[in-house]
């Protein structure tokens, strides 16, 4: 489904990514694990084509990044740290617009939908720059999976969301498994990371550094490899 | 385990309208200001002299003047009240201040439309640049922008406290505008009460006087109608408001 | 026919939140009111031959309240990155421009139906030419200007300062729109008899119209780029 | 140390708070739980004077919050969801400026010293603005305690941190809690909230529905009395 | 003396971020230039009888360079919400507006200093009125341009599109001051002989500088309150 080949990005000289590879099945669930500046969201950027790698080549169901951005975009579902939404606009408005931008049809119904899973029915005609941090992180949820996309892009989805919540996101993120999804996520969240992901990454220095699979939620295994990458430098 | 942003059912606060009086006043007021309405247009058209030049046109003069006192009157008291809601924080000053501003709107329109029909037939011309209009026209965008930031998004008590510092701001224009026609020496505009570089237009009729005098004192009781009308039905808007929240936490439950 | 689908889509929505908040619109039309006003104070309009600013004062009206719509339309989109949104669709870059232009377009042309009947009014200015042809000019200026502006404000977006920025490069760039619309607008406003040069300039400013178009058609793809 | 009476805020009819009291003491850290959208972003900021309470009283330190603003704000750190940063000024600048702001003594070695804290000297010099999420939440914290606050106010303060910064974010906490400073924080995690926290606040629907202390890092306690709260209503 | 220390360090970091990006500066100084290009197009510099648009077009360029600066000094504040960083800190609201005040001040001097010289020298302009009394109304009237701009940026900075709404709220409140230093400039400029009506402008603008300075000083708490 993904296929990195040693890709590299610059800034100015400063080396964020450093030769990734990296090959991710249909279906999987990737959780990327990382310190602070290792390039995690660097690195979902570039996939979301929203970055210009410096070197390497991507392919995303087998289509090249470069060429093919158009239809690789339309399998994309990218949640970043900003929440792209339309402050003025309320949450129905925000997904009906992005549904029909992807051209999801039905979709008023699929927005309504959404929002109700989302459990913010009550706030749907409410604009959303009134919303709390939490409200905002769901509603920016259902925008990223409006047109139900075969590859997920998470940077760090839990931020903010209480713990009902948290459950709404991870039982989506398993649904969408089910149908045939492919995930990434960022996360800081061991015990999410365990939770739902079926192989875990860990990006130090913008290179991937550990790649394994883990069984029945074993977050000690987690824990356990993170620390090793990390004491090596400390 | 599922989420809960439901609310709980909690009492509004009594908002005070004492409804009986605030209905009678408005109806006191509504029949003093149709009959001076009527007396000022006896005053106007059958007791006032006629002017030489320019006849029938120059009875639009008491509504035009009338007009500017009232736009003078209504931003004064939009001055008042945001003063005095900056200093106590009662919504109902700030209400006041908005209608009384929007009056005052619509009554510099009066102004700015009743002015060039006469100038129509006093100068030949719609519209001249000179003091007295200019400072008109930017009293009007004043008070346009006052109604802007009204129109901002947010809190009502933070637009409320904004306009309620850009109307004390703004009413500085208010003595400019009376004033203009003194401190320029302007070709147009005549100076009626008072002594003035020019002395042109200086001078009026005793009827004339007395019609006007009339014509004011009839604006003046409509517009004390109208700001009555405007705050009760401010009031009744913000009470809807209030339901509806009331109405959508019980919904909410 | 995506491209115009979606085009569409982006201006229906700049429409939808400009007829919800009307914020942009009445700004622009008020803040022509003040240049008119302005402008009044520059050249006493009692004067008579100050009705040869006239045609001047339209686009000076035009130019400034087109920028201040062409700053909202892309900055609007930096508050919670909306834009990463729209890049990250599945949208050609030429649609987020032709979405915007139309919708900008459509604002200036509403600006102008208000403001230069007001305009004529105040500076008493008796209309003797040729309504179409005028009427033409002002869609053919207000069309390039829009349309490199739109490109332009794309481009400034980049910055920080994106409001300061776009003044700086539309103003030089569409000098010569705007010198042509002006001369053509004072012979069509004033001066019949010279029709033919006007329509020389209207010829010059359509080429340039199209001209522009296309390169901004083409090069939008580099701008928003990311 | 803090002393809130029927605090209530409202916004366009819109109750937020309806009617908090709270009496935190002297050293006590707490944390504020609850679900998304209940009020604990709209308490910690009429805290820190950015918003203005309805009706209720609050007094910090004895003084109070409407009459000695200027004083209070002088103990107060506080920490919200967005940065409080200069984009292009770099940590140093960005903490001297603050620093300067609140008066501190010899302000170029404090701001060295908490960028050094915060883990973030190589990047000392440059512009926050190219920062990852991680790397500016640190700053902001090193913000928020620049001048030794003796109230802390903190607004999901873990969030985008990795491991590492979350150790050491825990441990400015406790090394503070010693000096005597009391720390409100608004979090999502309970096992961070168990971690430092000796009482625990949860908020729903802009009133404290418990308030109850801790021992012993008592995760379970926790989450137990969170689940009660919840499930009272769903 | 908290109040001038605060504001001191406020300014010094607003100009210190400009020494270093020289973002705002540069752009007000195009701008500048930009709007004298514009009107040596619109009136022909030779001609003799357009030496008496150039009070007017200094205070234009003042005006539209000012407005620009006045503008990014809150909107700078508001990415990361800075502005409630300065809000939650320990200063008087009326510090926050005298530090925005001196730094765009000591800002739109300098843009003065490089402008208004270039101005002259494009339209080939012989200065024969007094310089002293020329920099003294070029200052007041900066001062109370400045004065009432900072204020209302404050004010503006609430609204979401805060750089369309100053000029709506700035041009009408400060013709006045406008239009009494245009009138000043033009005496002290062209006609050194009516010099008293000159001060007497002066004077009327020299009033309405301190009065709204010391209304804005006091009104200030309520624009910046929470
Ligand atoms: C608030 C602002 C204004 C005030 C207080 C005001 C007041 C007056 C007064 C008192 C007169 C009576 C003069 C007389 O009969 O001797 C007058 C006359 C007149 N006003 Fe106004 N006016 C205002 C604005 C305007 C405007 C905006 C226009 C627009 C064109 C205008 C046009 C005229 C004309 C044409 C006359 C008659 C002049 C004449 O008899 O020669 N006024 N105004
Ligand atoms: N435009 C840029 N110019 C220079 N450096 C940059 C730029 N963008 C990112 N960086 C640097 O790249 C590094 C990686 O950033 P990135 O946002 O990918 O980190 P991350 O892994 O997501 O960290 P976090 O866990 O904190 O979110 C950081 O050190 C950052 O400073
Ligand atoms: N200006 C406002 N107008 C209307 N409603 C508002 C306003 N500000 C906040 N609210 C509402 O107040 C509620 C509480 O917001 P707040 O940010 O305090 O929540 P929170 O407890 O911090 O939630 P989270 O855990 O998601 O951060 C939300 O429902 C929000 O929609
Ligand atoms: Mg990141
Ligand atoms: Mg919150």
């Amino acid at each position: 489904m993904i296929d990195i080949k040693n890709l590299t990005k610059q800034a100015n000289n400063k080396k964020i990514l450093r030769g990734v590879d990296l090959q991710v099945k249909k279906g999987e669930t990737v959780a990327i694990l990382g310190p602070n500046g290792a390039g995690k969201s660097t690195l979902l950027k570039v996939l979301a084509t929203l970055i210009k790698p410096t070197s390497g080549i991507v392919r995303i169901n087998g289509l090249d990044l470069k060429k093919n951005h158009i239809e690789i975009k339309k399998i994309l579902g990218y949640l970043p740290h900003s929440s792209l939404l339309y402050d003025h606009y309320s949450p129905l408005e925000n997904l009906v617009f992005f549904g029909n931008v992807y051209g999801v049809r039905d979709v008023e119904q699929r927005a309504m939908k959404l929002v109700k899973d989302v459990g913010l029915s009550f706030f749907l005609n409410e604009p959303v720059k009134n919303f709390s941090r939490g409200m905002i992180q769901r509603i920016a949820i259902a925008r990223a999976i409006v047109h139900d996309p075969e590859v997920l892009l998470l940077d760090e989805p839990h931020t903010g969301l209480d713990q009902g919540a948290i459950s709404i996101l991870n039982n989506v993120i398993l649904s969408m498994k089910e149908k045939g999804s492919t995930t990434l996520m960022v996360t800081h969240d061991f015990k999410q990371a365990a939770e739902i992901c079926d192989r875990i990454i860990i990006v130090k220095n913008g290179k991937i550094v550990d790649d394994f699979k883990i069984k029945n939620r074993n977050l000690e295994l987690v824990s356990e490899k993170y620390e090793m990458q990390m004491e090596g430098v400390s | 385990m599922s989420i809960n942003l439901e609310r709980e059912k909690a009492v509004l606060p009594g908002s005070g309208l004492t409804e009986t009086r605030g209905e009678n006043l408005s109806k006191v007021l509504f029949g003093a200001s149709a009959i001076s309405m009527l007396v000022s247009l006896y005053f106007i058209f059958i007791f006032a002299a006629e002017e030489s030049t320019m006849r029938a046109a120059q009875k639009i003069f008491y509504f035009h003047v009338s007009s500017a006192w009232l736009a003078f009157l209504t931003f004064f008291v939009t001055f008042v009240f945001s003063i005095l809601f900056l200093i106590k924080r009662k919504r109902i000053f700030d209400t006041y201040a908005y209608v009384s501003a929007e009056i005052g709107v619509v009554f510099t329109i009066i102004v700015l439309t009743t002015g060039p029909i006469w100038a129509r037939s006093a100068w030949n011309t719609w519209w001249v640049w000179e003091p007295r209009l200019i400072t008109t026209l930017i009293l009007f965008f004043i008070y346009v922008a006052y109604i802007m930031i009204r129109q901002m998004d947010g809190v009502w008590d933070k637009k409320a406290r904004l306009a309620a510092v850009f109307g004390i701001i703004g009413f500085a224009d208010v003595p400019i505008v009376f004033f203009a026609i003194r401190w320029w020496q302007t070709k147009f505009h005549p100076i009626v009460f008072g002594e003035g570089p020019s002395q042109k237009g200086g001078g009026i009729e005793d009827t004339m006087l007395v019609a006007l005098l009339v014509t004011i004192t009839a604006f003046t009781i409509l517009y004390s109608y109208l700001l009555h009308k405007g705050v009760s039905f401010e009031n009744m808007k913000i009470k809807v408001d209030q339901y509806k929240e009331k109405l959508r936490e019980t919904l909410d439950k | 026919m995506n491209l115009f689908r979606t085009a569409l889509l982006l201006a229906k929505k700049d429409l939808y939140s400009e007829l919800k908040t009307k914020q942009i619109l009445v700004t622009q039309i008020i803040f022509a009111g003040l240049v008119i006003v302005v402008f009044s104070f520059a050249f006493d309009p009692a004067n008579n031959t100050t009705k040869a600013v006239i045609p001047g004062v339209i686009w000076v009206i035009i130019v400034f309240a087109g920028i201040l719509g062409l700053n909202r339309s892309f900055i609007s989109e930096q508050r919670n990155d909306t834009m990463q949104g729209l890049l990250a669709a599945p949208m050609e870059a030429a649609s987020i421009y032709f979405g915007k232009f139309l919708a900008n377009f459509s604002m200036i042309l509403v600006v102008e139906l208000v403001s230069i009947p007001f305009l004529f009014l105040l500076f008493d200015f008796k209309f003797f030419g040729s309504l179409p042809y005028f009427i033409l000019v002002i869609f053919l200026g207000s069309f390039g200007f829009i349309a490199i502006g739109t490109f332009l404000a794309a481009l400034a977006a980049n910055s920080k300062s994106s409001e300061m920025l776009l003044p700086l490069l539309l103003f030089p760039i569409t000098t010569p729109i705007l010198i042509g619309v002006v001369q053509a607008t004072k012979i069509i406003l004033t001066n019949m008899e010279k029709l033919p040069s006007a329509i020389a300039w209207i010829q010059l400013v359509s080429a340039y119209d199209v001209i522009f178009f296309v390169v901004c058609f083409l090069l939008i793809d580099y701008v928003l780029e990311v």
